[in-house]
């Protein structure tokens, strides 16, 4: 069976614009789609584990067409944002406007479009398509402080964009390609400054989504304001399709020294920043914002890490990502009511928290190990520290919070099932030994 | 202290892009040198840079006069699906927000009478011109998103004009979800007819002529159709929304 | 061509300047009007500049529908900037 | 046979989840039997064999891509049979303490299993996992109880010491490029003996040693009983147990030494280990918490056995797995004996406790046994493990840790005197409560029998230990079962014994030849002590007992490690409150902080 990965997009656009049709059924047939696109999800990442990394080519081969490129990782992110998307949506189900479910698809096809496109400017159309869909996903719960957070998101978001349109048109401007393989190859025929503003651009402009220090001025706000479900969906769609975006940038397009360093600094403070404004955070959902934070440096710092420890980085990034993705899913669904009275959300918020703070053998140890044996190989020894430090600040406050939420009241089962199931992932995720070797393989088809 | 650090901030990063732009400009040649790729589906990828390979074998490979037209809907058609889809976020954004604000019942003031009458005049040939500008899209300049945006300009202008005029939401959707619907169906069957999503799979025709380009003209039509009533319904919102 | 860098630069001035005068003006709808007038200059740059896709599209969203929504949406909060 | 034993032991944690209370309890009994089964097996490498299962001596299992080497060494044999021995016994105690399953047998299970992956671990990342399941298992166990500062300082503390290992696994790996035990050469350089501290100081953290042990008085008194006496009994010795590894089996200690001429990082081992002994001992004496006192003092006799590594000496190593061995069994019998007095009468104060002894008689007498080895009374083995010692710390001319660890001793004797009279002894405060379940006597029974044994064949201990030295390349004492011979003296068991119990036959005559009455706790003096005129006083004997030398010693001691502790936080919380400035909540602030990034980034590529 052939697995056209463009349908990864088609399909949940077709739905998208279909659902205006069928405004009665759209729930369930949202659902439907949903789980379509999961079942596709896992059939490429078992395509991937098989064969390798996989392009696929649309209207014509590039460079002068586009194609998809599907990595391992890319492939991981695909399947996290559909198949977490469908558990997810459960936790929304209150929603009956057919618009929230229009845009629910379109933020799901969007981060998808990110991760798996294998051309630039697409990547900048999908990073269009998902921030506008978040814009409006975070304002939906129509209260005050949900539309000021959306208000500051769109207001940076935009920003980020046209920077990310800059960047594109400097490099378009030097290398007459967008196709991020074909630019790669030749990177090194470009002007060395344009080259350094175009990347300095781009890095902005995505940093903007990926939540970087200090561009990440809307998350405390935009988490705190959406429902627990739109902060579950920002949680692991957008930010991690875009932290990936930054590490297709700094891996393939723009390997150098300076870069790896210049992100390793960035993702250290946007790590220490996030741990430590994080730590004396009274609102539940404000602090799981700020941990947020620190988790999307630590995942930085793994990328960075490719100049020598390049054996550990991929893995590392690869169990942090699937690690952070469940976790903190899960947590802002916990954090609807924060009270773990039924053995359910027991298990999910413990689970969840261990995975964090890197216990095993959840898939957030095996991060955590990775990244510190790939800085250990770069005798990185003050980074490691720092991440010490904040692996501490991080399990005060997670401790803090479990004891807060201890309580007799129960959730509602739309939140306590699918926050069971995405905890149920870095469980999973830590334990199947097939996992590894998705994980060791090669980003990007050979760095 | 915050604006007058502002103030800074904004000098240096404008004295920064200039200086970006002044190193472009230095450094502007079209660089030509082979490729040399080592993922496997580019093998077949011509000696020649892209723009070049743009300008010379648009009219074959496309059958559209208008290479713009051919990059924007043949080369990275899927952009274009993108970049619909996000108008079409966005309009539905805008929608979702206003949902329960809407108020028809107001007294609204008339416009005056040269507006009105005037309007009235302009009207068929705004949306004539809007309907020309995306038919035309493979043959003039032009497209679906100028065109209709062009056609939303007319509806601007009546709801300008008659502050009761009233386009009916559901049928704009419909016709919106039908457009869409197409452009994505058009991209399928070059999934399931040719090999690639989006490919063309219609005879290109006599180039020049209005059948002719394949599935560009379609696809411009119904871009055409969806920004039209897109923007068109997110005006619509505006006004209506209660104050 | 000596006409070609003229017209491009009294273009270019007339839009930085309105753009300038936007930042600066308290009069919310002034503001929207004299963005319209930034972006219709620089729709013609686009067409002076052999891009006349981008200059239609430019034209009739840029100047026309954006400038629309920024009216109707100063219509119904306030005029004034404070 | 050992994958099948990991096998029924993740079905058992598995199972315990969802049955009920009985049937966990029996369950978990039966399978905490399993690793027991398989150490009598591997007896046969001491050169004894009770029964042959032909259990293998080690095994790989691959799994995530990592591949867990496990086998059994001396060394780990010797813990095992001490830590293995707690596990059976608390889950029969378990069985009259808890009303329903409510998470305690499976994490109890998984924290059984986890110890038991630690002891057969011979690479460092296998250590390293099951270390850390043991810590989140035993977390899980004291969230249970929903008190806040216990959740948190453990939580806090086990992520410290997981993250100074994991940083002294790291230095050893970038080193030698191996993470197997049998590939690691360790050469006199800095980042080995920053490694070894680290680790040390990462075990000492489970292992209570002193400026690390806040969590440990905490989390003793706010959780149940039964896990406390595996905390105390097994958990800590784990710790030394990883010390033990890494300072010996691998030659830390000999590193560390070469590599630092003058005063090397064993002697301040065993200075903090003689101050961790003193210092507990006098605030456990001070504790009217029957839990808390027994933390204190927990933290005290592990201090011993901190001395004993940090001399190093074939006596002094001989010292301290005699103390951790004697410390496993009676410190979780006291636990349990605490808790089976709670399970009757519900309080832990000393000085509302009284007379139980007359209620409770058997718990009386197993609880009065290892007082007796807690407080190193002659003949008991207790007495032996410190007696090596002190004659380690002599000998090895340690001037200033000698008559610590003897003052420490005697101090011992305060504190027991208080649980003895307080909550035993006395007028009856409990009329109408009756013996412990017979399940929680037997458990005790279970555990106080190795110290009975011991108290008469000194000599069986050694030969457990000089099995486990010799693994590390130690020789062993000269010993027969009955005596051990050191070049200073040769301790006799049955001599002293037979002494003590010469002596003991006159004094018991005079006891019995006198009628004698039972002083009731309130018929009493007030020991020099006013009280105030709206003090709420309780008039039992054991309330503020040591007032007048609490009075003397609280001011040194009050503001201690914990304020120290405090201080980090409340910094922690200040830098806190003010980066969190940087979020001011305005746009344009975080549209300047966007081009502010724009410019770094690209002058730092630019120009540097």
């Amino acid at each position: 069976m052939v697995v056209h990965a463009v349908l990864l997009i088609a399909i949940p656009l077709l739905s998208a614009f279909l659902i205006p049709l069928i405004r009665k059924i759209s729930k369930w047939f949202t659902i439907s789609i949903l789980t379509l696109n999961s079942i596709f999800s896992i059939l490429v990442l078992f395509e991937v584990y098989n064969k390798g990394m996989i392009y696929e080519i649309i209207a014509f081969s590039p460079p002068v067409g586009i194609y998809l490129a599907i990595d391992n990782l890319s492939a991981l992110l695909a399947l996290i944002i559909n198949v977490f998307g469908a558990i997810n949506f459960v936790s929304t189900l209150k929603e009956k406007s057919f618009k929230f479910h229009m845009l629910y698809l379109l933020a799901i096809a969007g981060s998808t479009g990110i991760v798996i496109t294998g051309d630039i400017f697409n990547m900048f159309v999908f990073f269009e398509i998902t921030a506008v869909a978040s814009y409006a996903l975070v304002a939906s719960k129509k209260s005050e402080k949900a539309v000021e957070g959306a208000i500051k998101y769109m207001i940076l978001g935009s920003l980020g964009s046209t920077f990310i349109l800059m960047g594109i048109a400097l490099i378009y401007s030097q290398m007459k390609s967008l196709n991020i393989y074909d630019i790669a190859n030749r990177i090194s025929m470009m002007n060395e400054n344009i080259k350094w503003i175009s990347f300095a651009f781009l890095l902005t402009g995505i940093g903007v989504e990926a939540e970087l220090f200090p561009l990440n001025g809307w998350v405390p706000d935009v988490y705190e304001g959406a429902s627990s479900g739109i902060a579950s969906l920002l949680s692991f769609g957008p930010s991690k399709a875009a932290i990936y975006a930054i590490a297709r940038l700094l891996i393939v397009i723009f390997p150098s020294m300076h870069t790896y360093e210049i992100a390793l600094w960035i993702g250290v403070a946007t790590l220490l920043m996030g741990e430590i404004a994080a730590f004396m955070q009274t609102d539940a959902k404000r602090m799981l914002a700020y941990s947020s934070i620190g988790q999307m440096g630590l995942i930085l710092i793994a990328f960075s890490l490719v100049s020598q420890g390049i054996r550990y980085s991929i893995p590392a990034s690869f169990f942090l990502i699937v690690s952070h993705a469940s976790a903190k899913s899960s947590l802002f669904l916990l954090s609807h009511k924060n009270k773990m009275g039924s053995a359910l959300t027991k298990y999910g918020g413990i689970t969840a928290v261990l995975s964090l703070i890197g216990m095993p053998p959840l898939a957030g140890f095996w991060g955590k190990w990775y990244l510190f044996l790939g800085a250990a190989s770069e005798k990185l020894w003050l980074v490691i520290i720092l991440i010490f430090f904040s692996g501490i600040i991080e399990a005060a406050y997670f401790a803090r919070y479990l004891h807060r939420s201890i309580g007799e009241e129960k959730m509602e089962a739309s939140y306590a099932y699918p926050m069971a199931v995405l905890s149920t992932f870095s469980l999973a995720f830590g334990l199947l030994p097939f996992i590894y070797k998705m994980a060791n393989m090669h980003l990007l088809g050979g760095v | 202290m915050r604006k007058q650090a502002s103030v800074v901030i904004t000098v240096i990063f404008f004295l920064s892009l200039t200086f970006a732009f002044y190193q472009i400009s230095s450094s502007y040649n079209y660089m030509e040198n082979k490729y040399d790729y080592t993922n496997p589906i580019n093998e077949s990828s011509a000696n020649e840079s892209v723009p070049q390979h743009y300008i010379k074998d648009t009219k074959n490979e496309t059958g559209a006069i208008n290479v713009v037209t051919a990059i924007v809907v043949e080369y990275r058609g899927f952009d274009t699906l993108g970049e619909v889809t996000v108008l079409f976020t966005a309009a539905t954004g805008v929608g979702f927000l206003l949902y329960n604000l809407y108020s028809r019942k107001k007294n609204k003031r008339e416009a005056n009478l040269i507006l009105r009458e005037g309007s009235k005049i302009v009207l068929p040939f705004a949306l004539l011109t809007g309907a020309y500008i995306f038919i035309h899209g493979h043959l003039t300049p032009g497209g679906g998103f100028p065109g209709g945006s062009v056609i939303a300009s007319g509806f601007l202008l009546m709801m300008l004009s008659y502050p009761k005029f009233f386009m009916n939401e559901k049928r704009l959707s419909v016709l919106e979800s039908l457009a869409g619907i197409t452009f994505v169906l058009i991209g399928l069957f070059g999934l399931i007819f040719a090999t690639y999503f989006l490919q063309n799979y219609l005879n290109l025709g006599n180039v020049g002529y209005l059948i002719s380009a394949g599935i560009i003209p379609l696809i411009y039509i119904a871009v055409g159709f969806k920004v039209g009533s897109e923007l068109a319904s997110v005006i619509q919102n505006l006004k209506e929304v209660q104050e | 061509m000596i006409e070609f860098t003229i017209i491009a630069w009294v273009m270019s001035f007339l839009a930085i300047a309105s753009a300038l005068y936007a930042i600066k003006t308290k009069d919310l709808l002034s503001a929207a009007i004299s963005m319209g007038i930034a972006s219709l200059v620089v729709s013609i740059m686009f067409l002076l500049l052999q891009a006349p896709d981008v200059a239609i599209t430019e034209a009739s969203i840029g100047a026309g529908l954006t400038m629309a929504v920024f009216i109707y949406a100063i219509g119904k909060t306030e005029r004034w900037e404070e | 046979m050992l994958d099948i034993i990991i096998a029924e032991l993740l079905l058992a944690i598995l199972i315990t989840f969802f049955v009920g209370k009985k049937l966990a309890a029996i369950i978990a009994f039966f399978i905490s039997l399993l690793p027991l089964v398989a150490l009598l097996d591997w007896a046969s490498m001491y050169g004894f064999k009770f029964i042959s299962f032909g259990i293998e001596k080690s095994m790989n299992i691959a799994i995530s891509g990592i591949t867990l080497h496990l086998a059994i060494t001396p060394l780990s044999w010797f813990f095992g049979i001490m830590i293995f021995s707690l596990f059976p016994a608390i889950m029969l105690f378990s069985y009259s303490f808890y009303d329903k399953n409510d998470g305690f047998y499976p994490f109890m299970l998984l924290a059984l299993f986890s110890s038991f992956g630690i002891l057969l671990a011979r690479d460092m990342l296998t250590l390293f996992l099951f270390w850390e399941m043991m810590s989140w298992s035993s977390f899980i166990l004291i969230y249970r109880n929903k008190d806040k500062e216990a959740t948190i300082i453990y939580l806090v503390f086990s992520t410290l010491s997981a993250f100074l290992i994991i940083f002294g696994i790291l230095l050893l790996y970038s080193q030698n490029n191996s993470l197997l035990f049998s590939e690691i050469n360790l050469t006199p350089n800095l980042e080995t003996v920053v490694a070894i501290i680290s680790m040390i100081s990462g075990f000492a953290v489970k292992a209570a040693l002193m400026p690390l042990h806040v969590w440990a008085p905490v989390v003793y008194s706010k959780s149940d009983e039964p896990f406390v006496a595996f905390l105390a009994g097994g958990l800590s010795k784990l710790g030394y147990y990883g010390m033990f590894l890494f300072m010996f089996s691998l030659p830390g200690a000999k590193i560390m030494e070469e590599y630092f001429s003058h005063i090397s990082p064993n002697y301040i081992l065993a200075v903090i280990g003689a101050l961790s002994a003193f210092i507990a001992t006098i605030i456990a004496f001070m504790q009217d918490d029957i839990r808390k006192l027994l933390a204190y003092s927990s933290i005290g006799q592990l201090g011993y056995i901190a001395v004993g590594l940090g001399i190093g000496s074939q006596l002094a190593i001989t010292g301290a797995l005699f103390q951790a061995f004697n410390h496993a069994f009676f410190k979780a019998v006291l636990f349990l004996a605490a808790g089976a007095v709670a399970y009757r009468t519900g309080k832990w104060k000393i000085s509302e406790l009284g007379g139980v002894a007359y209620k409770m008689p058997i718990t009386f007498t197993i609880a009065l046994l290892s007082i007796f080895t807690l407080a190193a009374i002659p003949i008991t083995s207790g007495f032996a493990a410190k007696w090596l010692l002190y004659e380690a710390a002599i000998k090895a001319k340690y001037i200033f840790v000698a008559p610590i660890m003897l003052i420490a001793g005697v101090g011992a004797f305060l504190y027991s005197f208080r649980i003895l009279y307080g909550v035993f002894l006395g007028g009856n405060n409990h009329p109408d409560i009756k013996e412990a379940p017979k399940s929680m006597l037997a458990a005790m029974f279970v555990l106080v029998l190795p110290m009975i044994i011991f108290v008469i064949f000194p000599g069986y201990a050694l030969d457990m230990m000089s099995r486990a030295l010799s693994d590390a390349g130690i020789a062993s004492i000269p010993h027969t079962v009955f005596t051990i011979k050191t070049s200073l003296a040769s301790y006799n068991a049955i001599a002293v014994l037979i002494t003590l119990i010469a002596a003991l036959i006159p004094a018991f005559l005079i006891y019995k030849s006198k009628p004698h009455r039972i002083v009731d706790f309130k018929d009493n003096y007030l020991a020099g002590e006013i009280p105030s005129k709206y003090e709420n006083i309780s008039m039992h004997a054991a309330h503020n007992f040591y007032k007048p030398v609490e009075d003397v010693m609280k001011p040194y001691f009050e503001p201690g490690t914990i304020e120290y502790y405090k201080g980090i936080y409340k910094g922690l919380a200040i830098l806190s409150n003010t980066l969190r400035k940087v979020y001011t909540g305005f746009t344009q602030d975080y549209a300047i902080y966007v081009a502010i990034f724009l410019l770094t980034v690209m002058g730092w590529l630019i120009w540097l």
